[in-house]
């Protein structure tokens, strides 16, 4: 890296000459190292899927989820250091606890993600601290619909169609764009979920992954939950079989 | 405070097989402070008929006056001497004439009253303070240490007793509550009534 | 309408003590369950037997069942002495009325004089009565309150446990029942009364009222018998210590002794 | 102090919270009563053994009667709504009863309704302070034809086409201002009455049961009754309003900002 | 039912944070065993609110309080106690001795000496000698060991009265013997159960139900009261104390 | 305890208002007076108008716009809980579509007595807890023991603080093929029973409930307890003088809760068609 020995790295409230903040930027690494993360924001609902490394046999399955709620409608799936992750959500529920408390509505997906976006900007400005290693997407249903967003390091908040974080999103990314996702059912949706997960799974490299996936809309009445599991099994079954035929 | 407390006390009757008891204990108190240990509240009526008058010391001897009085006035407009249900009767309706400004007794009697074939018949009541009678087949209480009597009394009391078996029942159930009561104590007295005689009884009793 | 002499002589002592702080002792209450309902023939009272005063049961088996006249009878609830001389001098009037008018009383004129007299004293004498009976115009029920106002009803409640005996009624009543079946229905009223209502318990008391005859079923059903104690407390003589004793004979002895004897005779000569 | 003396009070007093109403039309009058009549009942019971300290008195809301009928007869075309204290009320109610009998034996003719409301107010005026009373007379008499007078408590005496009272008249004095209109006839009046009670006793929780009527003309008095669940029927709440709204599912293309 | 004497009454104003809740409860101690009983209604005012609310409860194998007052701090302060046994045999890893569990009892109710738990707490069970005790406490922490204590409505009517069967209070000795120190099981058993069935006769607020708890020494026997009816064991382990619960029916009025 | 809301915590007596027209706050108060309360400045939670040394929320607090009667039983496959539509006002019927049976998780129903805005703030921390619950995802689930255990510690928690919430609560559920069905006030007084009932139901239907079910638990069948609670809501309905003739009633089974929509019941009222007067009149 360019950076490395030139000292402007040493903080986030230092900018390297060229106006960049190499803090966040090696945020955005931790993220790159880190399975993919999609969600989907389809016609009915939203779907999250996760490529979860299993760094280690004696893990019990289904451990150190990456998947979390929120609140009952909406769901969040993040990429980079599952610590910082996790005070993500702690943040993102005492939000939905105060928006619920002074407004008596349930939160949106936008005014979370907004709210988490200013929090991650923050952590861009001091010495003191270190930017989230961590790129969170929120998918949840909510009165203006399914919403589906990305708050990056940066604190960079945006609205997507189909999010991909982690390592393999540029191929996610492409793969997403094919699909339509504004006229797929959530039913569709899982199954395309799963085929990306394991399609952008690099079996050369990692050894073995769990897909965790969840979704929020019509099919869960609402609620963000696991994806059935026979929904699940299937959804699996399908990408392996697709994987096949796509090499 | 009640105004039972004033001065204290407490009576009980019990029923036993042809036979009556009554007894007392024998403190006159002011409040906590103890006057005397030998005062009487249980007076005879008739030979065979016996009241308790626990309460407030001064309607003891007036209402003790008043019954006096009416009871003799009845033997000798009557010339009889009065039965213990119609003096129960007196009683409730000198205490209810009293209605709203009652005397501070709860008056307990006892007594054999006669049956139309010569013999004895065992009698108790008791009134409250304005004269609604209470007749019992087994055991009537008042006094400050009511509630504690009737939780003895309803524990050893037995159907049937014999006279000098009723007076060990009385006794111990006088003597187990009055212990348990501040306002009552301080020796005790008991009278058994049977059809020939009167058993009447000062008891060793706790002085404190 | 006559009074029976209250005397209030000592009405300045007690509100002297009174107004000292003293509370007055608690004079003994029906806290009672009583009902009265019509049916096919005439009426049917019924009541609780357990009087208390305060938490403490005064008297497990007391009569709440009040004669008027033999076809008419009223149920007590309230401070108790006073529902017993309330009824007895009523029962008394009403005896007197029949005797001077010469004709069998009736209920409106017991519900009458029960009114206003309960009126006068402004719910100081404290009878909630259930009045019922049957007289030349037929059946006839009613609720009188301790301040004097009545109510005419088909079937009614008094006392502590009121609401619960009413529950009964108001579930299961209908017109023109069978003896029998009224029957059943008043001692399911005062059973709910009794396991329902602290203030009220022990035995339920019936009392039927017809044309031709009045039938009281005292303890007519007694579904708290005491169980038997599990040991004897009898003492053995001699347990209890004692001062002094005075025995006092009530045998009239006569010894007679012959004043003279034998041959030893008076000499009247 | 301007502490309520406890004493003066008649705790426990069998109460007509009421909606009684009377109108008159051009043959007669109509009155009408709901028939509730509600109690405070004691629990009375020491709070603390420990603190020894005061003892309370409970009160709750029991109907004594949900079937009374406060529609007194006084005399054959006069009659008198009551409401305040069931006990004051009787009794007020049997006196003028007597005297009324009393007027006509010495008269020997009816009394009118201005005879009747008079005594009733001479004792409700005189009493002031030892009743709670509040009376509507009504009848039909000779001389003044239908004629309604409301006594309130206080003892005033007031002549009114239409008169209301009890707990439940608070509730529809606005109905009644807007809808009375003069020169009704018997139906109107009647329907008039049955739809000013209905209302009160629907708002008023002291008020309800059945309502009762009468028709007082010079024929006769005319006995209506409205059992509890024919009363006509108002606006009364939707179902229940805690169902959730469900949101619409119309996928908008996402604002971006 | 309209009672007059309320008028003369103060009536209630600011919020009271309590009230009774009835019912009466009484422990006895033997030479190698305790009971603790106590009868089951739960009742406000006139009404009963439930007619199974235990107020006796199994602390450990050899411990057992009865607690009677205002139910809500009966049940709150148990919980307590129960917590603060559960963390002592955490720490300890044994079963906390009776007479410690009595004096934490009087800290945790003194503790709250200016807003008191109202309740009358009476603790039984087996001492670490082995020997059957019985603890009474007032609501403020005050305490106190004995042989046998009543508790609760109808105290006043209970003491005496055990005072009189269990103490020989007022009794002479027939000449030439002495009463003895300890009663049998089997005699305690029925003073107890006649104790109740006599309360439920004259108190209004005792009643439903009764549960008797027996806590016995180590290696005791039931004395010949197995065959009782309605008995079952609450023990856990198997080398120490146990404890007996028999359930008997009251009346209902 | 004084089952009717409206007079807890407030001297109450007929004979102040003879027709219960003011709106309970704005009541006559009968207590002593401070002579120069007027005279003080005061915010709205600020202190006691007679005494300036308490805080007035402790003073004045009661209960308002309040909801009469709770009923539930247990059956033979669960449990069922029924509660009017009405919310009172004083004397005032105020509000009659409110709906007093709340739904907590997938077992459990709340019914509640005393202070409605009580009753919303309750129901609001319940969705708190609820959400909380959901969040963890840690496969389990609230069911009515925890719920109950939860409000009790709420309620008994609030009565420490002299603050309490003025309700008294029923909780039923079924869960893990138990029953469940208990108890809570406002003093954190709880018990449990086969059958309960809060308010006026306690002194009215209590005795009903108690007779068609006790020992009875396991056979009843759903339209028979169905039939048992209509009966009892009938005669509450005819002898509370703050009841409604429209309620609903949760059923809580195996199958999970359902709660009604609102319903009515046949009133029977012609035998009061004949009475005359209240003694001797006849016409």
């Amino acid at each position: 890296m360019t950076s490395i020995g030139t000292g402007y790295d040493l903080s986030a409230s230092t900018y390297s000459p060229d106006g960049r903040i190499f803090q966040v930027e090696y945020a955005n690494k931790a993220v790159e190292n880190s399975g993919t993360a999609i969600g989907l924001r389809v016609k009915d609902g939203v779907v999250l899927a996760v490529e979860k490394l299993v760094h280690s046999k004696l893990l019990v399955p289904g451990a150190n989820r990456r998947i979390q709620t929120i609140d009952r409608h909406i769901g969040m799936a993040s990429a980079g250091l599952l610590a910082d992750g996790r005070k993500i959500s702690q943040l993102a529920r005492e939000e939905g606890s105060k928006i619920r408390k002074m407004w008596r509505e349930p939160l949106t997906v936008k005014a979370l993600s907004d709210r988490i976006s200013l929090g991650a900007q923050a952590y861009t400005l001091y010495s003191s601290v270190r930017p989230f290693g961590v790129s969170t997407i929120f998918g949840g249903v909510d009165k203006s619909g399914p919403s589906l967003y990305i708050v990056e390091p940066s604190g960079v908040c945006l609205g997507y169609h189909g999010a991909a974080v982690g390592k393999g999103r540029q191929l996610a990314k492409t793969e997403l764009e094919k699909l339509k996702l504004s006229e797929l059912s959530m039913r569709e949706a899982v199954m395309e979920a799963a085929r990306i997960i394991y399609l952008v799974h690099d079996d050369n490299k990692e050894k073995e992954f769990e897909l965790e996936m969840t979704w929020v809309g019509d099919e869960s009445n609402d609620l963000h939950l696991p994806v059935p599991d026979d929904l699940l099994e299937e959804a699996k079954s399908r990408a392996k079989a697709a994987l096949e035929t796509f090499e | 405070m009640s105004i039972m407390e004033l001065n204290g006390g407490s009576v009980i009757a019990m029923v036993g097989k042809d036979c009556v008891a009554i007894a007392s204990d024998l403190r006159l108190g002011n409040q906590a402070l103890g006057i005397s240990s030998s005062f009487q509240r249980i007076f005879p009526v008739t030979d065979r008929v016996y009241v308790g008058l626990p309460g407030l010391a001064t309607d003891v001897t007036t209402l003790r006056e008043r019954f006096r009085y009416r009871v003799n006035m009845y033997t000798i407009k009557e010339e009889r001497e009065i039965e213990p249900e119609t003096f129960a009767h007196l009683v409730s309706s000198t205490l209810y004439e009293h209605r709203f400004g009652p005397y501070f007794i709860e008056p307990v009697m006892a007594g054999l009253s006669k049956t139309p074939s010569g013999g004895y018949k065992p009698f108790i009541a008791a009134t409250d303070l304005i004269g609604c009678l209470n007749f019992a087949k087994d055991f009537v209480v008042a006094g400050t240490a009511s509630a504690k009597l009737f939780g003895v009394a309803e524990g050893l009391w037995e159907p049937d007793l014999e006279a000098e078996d009723l007076f060990e029942t009385i006794s111990q159930t006088l003597l187990n509550a009055v212990d348990r009561d501040a306002y009552s104590g301080w020796g005790a007295i008991v009278h058994v009534i049977t059809k020939d005689k009167i058993i009447t009884r000062t008891l060793k009793a706790r002085m404190d | 309408m006559s009074s029976p002499g209250f005397n209030f002589s000592n009405a300045v002592r007690n509100n002297f003590l009174q107004e000292k702080g003293i509370p007055l002792p608690k004079a003994t209450s029906t806290g009672t369950t009583i009902v009265g309902c019509l049916f096919k023939d005439g009426i049917i009272l019924g009541a609780d037997t357990r009087a208390t005063e305060g938490e403490i049961i005064a008297d497990k088996n007391c009569e709440k069942i009040h004669y008027i006249t033999e076809s008419i009878r009223c149920c007590g609830a309230g401070t108790a002495a006073d529902t017993e001389f309330t009824t007895a001098s009523i029962s008394s009037n009403m005896e007197l009325h029949a005797l001077s008018t010469g004709r069998a009383p009736r209920v409106v004129t017991a519900m009458t004089m029960l009114k206003q007299y309960l009126f006068q004293y402004q719910g100081h004498v404290g009878a909630a009565l259930v009045l019922g009976g049957v007289d030349s115009t037929g059946p006839h029920l009613f609720t009188i309150h301790p301040h004097g106002s009545t109510d005419k009803l088909p079937y009614v409640t008094m006392g502590s446990g009121s609401l619960a005996a009413m529950a009964v009624f108001e579930s299961s009543w209908k017109p023109n029942m069978e003896r029998g079946e009224a029957l059943a229905l008043v001692s399911a009223a005062i059973s709910a009364g009794i396991f329902n209502d602290l203030g009220s318990g022990s035995n339920v008391d019936a009392c039927v009222i017809t044309a031709t005859q009045t039938e009281m079923l005292r303890n007519f059903v007694k579904p708290n018998e005491r169980v038997e104690k599990e040991r004897r407390y009898t003492f053995r003589r001699g347990t209890t210590a004692w001062k002094t004793e005075n025995i006092r004979s009530l045998i009239v002895s006569e010894d007679i002794t012959p004043v003279s004897a034998g041959g030893d005779a008076m000499d009247i000569s | 102090m301007d502490r309520i003396d406890m004493n003066r009070l008649k705790s426990g007093e069998v109460n007509l919270g009421t909606s009684i109403m009377a109108v008159q039309f051009d043959k007669g009058v109509v009155i009408g009563a709901d028939s509730r009549t509600t109690t405070g009942s004691y629990i009375v019971r020491i709070v603390s053994r420990m603190f020894s300290m005061a003892i309370v008195a409970n009160i709750y809301i029991s109907q004594a009667n949900r079937v009374t009928d406060k529609l007194t007869h006084v005399h054959d075309r006069i009659y008198c709504c009551r409401s305040g204290s069931a006990a004051d009320t009787q009794a007020v109610a049997d006196i003028v009863h007597y005297y009324l009998q009393l007027y006509t034996q010495s008269h020997g003719s009816s009394p009118p309704v201005s005879v009747a409301a008079g005594v009733f107010q001479d004792i409700c005026y005189e009493n002031k302070d030892g009743l709670s009373a509040g009376i509507i007379v009504a009848g039909w008499d000779k001389e003044a034809g239908p004629s309604v007078y409301n006594i309130p408590l206080g003892g005033g005496l007031f002549r009114q086409p239409w008169a209301i009272g009890g707990s439940g008249s608070t509730y529809v004095y606005g109905y009644c201002d807007a809808t009375y209109q003069d020169g009704w006839g018997r139906d109107e009046t009647v329907n008039f009455v049955k739809n000013t009670l209905s209302l009160a006793m629907s708002r008023d929780g002291s008020s309800g049961g059945v309502i009762r009527m009468c028709v007082i003309t010079e024929d006769g008095v005319e006995r209506l009754f409205v059992p509890g669940d024919q009363l006509p029927k108002f606006w009364e709440g939707r179902e229940v309003l805690s169902a959730p709204v469900k949101k619409s599912l119309a996928l908008a293309p996402m604002a971006i900002e | 039912m309209p009672d007059m004497t309320s008028l003369a009454h103060p009536q209630q104003r600011a919020f009271n944070p309590y009230t009774e809740n009835g019912g009466t409860i009484l422990a006895i101690a033997g030479a190698d065993f305790s009971v603790i009983a106590g009868d089951t209604r739960q009742s406000e005012g006139y009404s009963i609110q439930t007619r199974y609310a235990p107020k006796v409860f199994r602390l450990t194998d050899r411990a057992v309080l009865a607690v009677n007052g205002f139910a809500a701090d009966g049940n709150m302060f148990v919980k307590k106690v129960k917590q603060r046994l559960e963390w002592y045999r955490h720490a300890h890893a044994k079963d906390m001795p009776l007479r410690a569990i009595a004096r934490l009892i009087q800290t945790m109710l003194y503790a709250r000496r200016f807003f008191p738990y109202y309740v009358y707490n009476i603790l039984g069970g087996i001492e670490e000698d082995g020997t059957g005790a019985v603890y009474s406490f007032d609501p403020v922490g005050s305490y106190e060991r004995e042989a046998c204590r009543a508790a609760g409505a109808a105290q006043s009517l209970v003491q005496p009265f055990l005072d009189n069967q269990i103490y020989f209070k007022n009794q002479v000795p027939a000449p030439g013997t002495s009463h003895p120190a300890h009663l049998p099981l089997p005699t305690v058993l029925s003073i107890v159960i006649d104790s109740f069935t006599s309360a439920t006769e004259r108190h209004i607020e005792v009643g439903d139900g009764l549960e008797i708890y027996i806590v016995l020494a180590k290696g005791r026997t039931l004395h010949g009261t197995e065959s009782i009816g309605g008995m079952q064991e609450l023990t856990t382990t198997d080398d120490g104390e146990r404890v007996f619960v028999v359930r008997r029916d009251l009346k209902k009025d | 305890m004084d089952h009717f809301p409206t007079n807890w915590g407030r001297p109450r007596n007929d004979a102040f208002d003879a027709y219960a027209t003011h709106p309970i706050h704005q009541r006559p108060y009968n207590g002593p007076k401070d002579t120069f309360a007027d005279g003080v400045q005061r915010t709205q939670s600020g202190w006691s108008i007679t005494n300036p040394f308490v805080p007035s929320d402790l003073v004045y607090r009661q209960p308002i716009v309040t909801g009469s009667s709770v009923l539930a039983i247990k059956y033979k496959d669960g449990v069922m809980m029924a509660a009017d539509n009405l919310a009172s006002y004083g004397s005032l019927a105020r509000f009659k579509d409110v709906q007093r049976l709340h739904q907590v998780g997938n077992y459990t129903v709340i019914g509640a007595g005393g202070d409605m805005s009580d009753f919303q703030y309750i129901q609001y921390i319940l969705e708190e807890l609820s959400i909380e619950e959901i969040s963890a995802q840690d496969g389990h689930e609230l069911g009515p023991v925890e719920i109950h255990e939860y409000m009790s510690q709420v309620m008994y928690a609030r009565r420490s603080k002299m603050n309490p919430l003025w309700n008294s609560l029923l909780i039923a559920g079924f869960k893990d093929g138990k029953r469940f069905l208990s108890f809570v006030d406002l003093l954190g007084t709880t018990y449990t029973a086969s059958t309960l009932a809060t308010g006026y139901g306690a002194y009215i239907a209590q005795p009903l409930l108690r007779k068609a079910v006790e020992g009875k638990e396991d056979i009843i069948t759903e339209e028979e307890a169905r039939k048992i609670l209509e009966d009892s809501m009938r005669v509450l309905f005819y002898r509370d003088a703050r009841s409604l003739n429209k309620f609903q009633i949760a059923t809580i089974s195996s199958a999970g809760v359902s709660i009604s929509d609102s319903m009515q019941l046949d009133t029977t009222w012609s035998f009061a068609e004949d009475i005359r007067g209240y003694g001797a009149q006849t016409q």
